[in-house]
């Protein structure tokens, strides 16, 4: 089901922890759907520093969490900006389609962090509303139970 | 491979292949054919009637072959509806059926039907009374599974059956995780239909059968030809009938030593699991489960990276919810029991076959502390 | 023994049943699971899949695997109303439909649905000009065969076709006579949904498939698990799908080669028949005909006890009969080429293989004469 | 499905053929219903002296004919009456359940043509009522078309 490279991430999750007193923390998804992805970001001079994240969901979601975290690091906010779920789930080789919901947490959960990020700091950062973690859709999937 | 999910589906055996091979390429023949060689088949199909029928205490001229479980299901249900929407609209069923039972209710209720879905206890059981309290004048059918497919609870069935049978009313049983691992009378527990699987007791998948209790009316799903006695249209499976009837007489062979055989490894599996997993739940009812079966919720975990990092090291099982591949759909079952979401979200699923080895438990036991751990350590839910 | 009965149902070839055979010990995982040794079932069947839609045409995700041709009968019949209720109760078919069709259409007519058979012409013809006379603002769905099971005729299924699209009424088709046997292109001939079924083209029996254009919206007829696509519930026969694949991918390797070596022998029997028995009449169209199909009426005799003549002389053949077992039932589709009861109840099919020899042949000319004149020298309604 | 002693009778049938000057000729059943049997008799001093039958019909219609035209020779009329359909079928070790109205075709065609033999001579017979052609029940058929 899924790529070599999702499971490699998923057994081997680079950034996986939390950053003490962390420049801005995003928790998107909650317990009740099975997915919450939490990111931690340290930011100096417009620079991510250090991402890290903990993450309750499936081996899509800890891989894209490990994938994305360490895509951002070392961009600038704008670059990270620019990431979007499609381009973590491309780096991953891809995910099956009941699985790109996933990377869509990991990019909610990014801007999420950067959002706080932004109202502690006072900043306003270009094309950046705020996280209203509206991850309920439905999503089918093609297989029974047994 | 330790392969622990035969509650999902079942090698065939040896024998069952064997038994099933010569109809496939060399006695073809049509068994609604007149000529000789088609006749072989229709003996063949006679005699696996018999088979199955035996196995359950019922008739021969009572069991009807279908294409699973799921046909099974749908077939008595919906047939039975149709069949009775005169004379009521009412259906009893749980909360817990296989979703082979609840689709074809859900159907029904967007068609006029009303069904109860009684709640069941946190082991997974309803009692007789529960089904007794809801029935109504209007009530033409209860519908209740032997045994679920997720967490084992074994239903009181021949209690239920008595409380059917004294209101007259028409009682089915879901019994696919029962059949060929559980004694089953049908006359004795009342049942008047039933529906079974091939594949979970080792048979050939695509192949079921329905026992429908001599004299009830059910009209057919499939109409077409006259097959099965004009009750169930299209040309027989004959290798996969013959299959299913083996596999079964094999399964029912020895089914008392087999299954204290397999009942010691769920238990060892089982304590094993308590003893070296903090914030763990074992789901279902603790005796009154299948043998095969063990299921347990993990808590800050989900469960179907557990269910990778077991694949990983070549351990085959499968999460609690009943859609792999969505964990956005925690399982119907799991909530019944009353689990918060994340529990539900959390569990798996290891069923065992005659197969199985104490030292393959020994290796799930050695693994799974570190997998639960190592995904803990990663969840934001988990606070040493 | 001397094999004629193809249209009823064909051996597994080797190969095919080499293809299956993994899949029932050794690859025998749930497709819908996790876990790896699943996931290649899964592809097992995603191939299965694409080799099916590639034969007719159509793409992998409008395919859709079934028990058989009846199934997928049923359910495009059955689904399409229900889907289409609100807009029209009209349904237009032929009179010389496999019961597969027309059962599920009398169903439907006992729940408000009106049909129109068609009657066919005395070939076993409809013309595209009587289905368009036969639309009705509230006609829903057209089904007409692709080729007749018992006479052989061959429908003008293209033009049906166009005519269907013209009006904008969705077009099923029969086609399990045809698949594997006659080329198919399900978009250029505007087919929205083809029964199919595996055992008529050297696969397994229990197998077929549906092919669903993409955007019609039909409902199942099993509900359940969510395999299919949420389209068709139960556990999937991988076994099964495997060997329907396998199997159409072999019927569709030169298939006119085939058909031209098939051709020849049916018209060399047909040919020698005629020669030699007086009192005869081919059934069916002459030239818009399976390769495959000789359909026989012997006037003053009755098709049984001819068929068990030549089964005792190792020659399987079926009566043109629907059900063999009673004669009191003539087939639906001679009487509708007008024959009388006594020629419907006279009539021998003949369905030729991919292995059968012009020395069979020969040998069916030297015994079917005989066998005739004997019957007929008994019979009380030939007088020489 | 047919027992070995139907199929011996169905592929050698004794008493093919007709009586000319028949004392008695029964026939019933009718092409529509794809059965015909057409029993002739010659009966001397009460006694069947010869059977004769012409069937258009399935295996079993032609057994039955045989087996029920050898049975009655030699019997005298009341003896005949007795026959019962159910004689014939145990005479030819059974029938299967879709085909024991074949066998009551047979005793119908006797009945037949001792009532026209009765109706000839200006007898009665105990028990004989005029035939009546009766043979239109529905009968269902395990079996599918294929
Ligand atoms: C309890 C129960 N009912 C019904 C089914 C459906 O059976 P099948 O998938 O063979 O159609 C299953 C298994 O899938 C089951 O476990
Ligand atoms: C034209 C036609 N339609 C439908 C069917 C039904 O197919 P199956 O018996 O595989 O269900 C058959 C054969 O039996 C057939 O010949
Ligand atoms: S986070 Fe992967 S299924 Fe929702
Ligand atoms: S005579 Fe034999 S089927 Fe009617």
């Amino acid at each position: 089901m899924y790529s070599q490279k999702v499971m490699e991430c998923f057994m081997n999750p680079k950034n996986v922890g939390e950053i003490e007193n962390a420049d801005g923390v995003g928790t998107v998804g909650n317990a009740k759907c099975g997915d919450i992805m939490k990111i931690y970001l340290q930011i100096e001079d417009n620079i991510i520093r250090d991402a890290k994240f903990k993450t309750f969901g499936c081996g899509a979601a800890i891989a894209t969490s490990a994938m994305l975290t360490e895509m951002v690091k070392g961009k600038t906010i704008d670059e990270a900006m620019k990431i979007t779920n499609k381009a973590v789930a491309e780096a991953l080789d891809g995910l099956p389609p009941v699985k790109m919901h996933c990377s869509c947490l990991a990019e909610e959960a990014l801007r999420a962090a950067l959002w706080d990020y932004a109202q502690k700091n006072g900043l306003t950062i270009d094309g950046l509303t705020p996280p209203d973690n509206i991850h309920e859709e439905e999503h089918t999937a093609d297989s029974g139970e047994n | 491979m330790i392969y622990l999910d035969h509650a999902a589906t079942t090698p065939v055996k040896p024998e069952v292949l064997e038994a099933m091979l010569p109809y496939f390429t060399e006695h073809y023949g049509n068994p609604s054919s007149i000529y000789k060689v088609a006749q072989r088949n229709k003996k063949a199909i006679d005699d696996a009637r018999a088979v199955v029928a035996g196995h359950l205490g019922a008739q021969p001229n009572e069991i009807f072959f279908t294409s699973g479980g799921t046909e099974a299901d749908n077939w008595a249900i919906k047939g039975m509806a149709e069949a009775l929407k005169e004379k009521g609209n009412h259906i009893i069923t749980t909360n817990i059926e296989h979703h082979a039972v609840l689709h074809p209710c859900q159907y029904l209720e967007k068609n006029g039907f009303e069904v109860t879905y009684l709640e069941v206890d946190p082991d997974g059981l309803v009692s007789a009374e529960q089904v007794e309290a809801a029935i109504r004048p209007e009530t033409i059918l209860i519908t209740i599974m032997y045994a679920n497919n997720e967490i084992g609870t074994i239903m009181p069935i021949a209690e239920i059956g008595a409380v059917a049978k004294k209101h007259g009313i028409v009682f089915h049983t879901d019994a696919v995780q029962a059949v060929g691992h559980l004694p089953i009378d049908v006359h004795a527990q009342n049942i008047d239909l039933l529906s079974l699987s091939g594949h979970k007791f080792y048979g050939p998948k695509g192949t079921g059968a329905l026992y429908v209790r001599r004299g009830l009316k059910l009209p057919p799903l499939l109409h077409g030809g006259g097959q099965e006695r004009n009750r169930r249209a299209g040309t027989e499976n004959v290798p996969g009938i013959v299959g299913l009837a083996k596999a079964l007489d094999l399964a029912c062979q020895d089914m008392e030593a087999k299954n204290a055989k397999i009942k010691a490894l769920r238990d060892y599996l089982i304590d094993g699991i308590k003893a070296r997993i903090p914030y763990c739940r074992l789901n279902g009812h603790r005796e009154k489960r299948l043998p095969n079966n063990v299921n347990f919720s993990f808590e800050f975990i989900e469960g179907e990276s557990l269910l990778l990092l077991l694949d990983m090291e070549g351990i085959a099982a499968s999460s609690g919810s009943a859609c792999t591949s969505g964990s956005l759909d925690p399982s119907h079952v799991l909530l019944a029991l009353g689990l918060p979401h994340e529990q539900a979200h959390g569990s798996v699923r290891f069923t065992l076959g005659e197969n199985n080895t104490r030292e393959e438990m020994d290796v799930v036991l050695a693994k799974l502390p570190a997998f639960v751990e190592r995904l803990r350590s990663m969840s934001p839910l988990y606070e040493e």
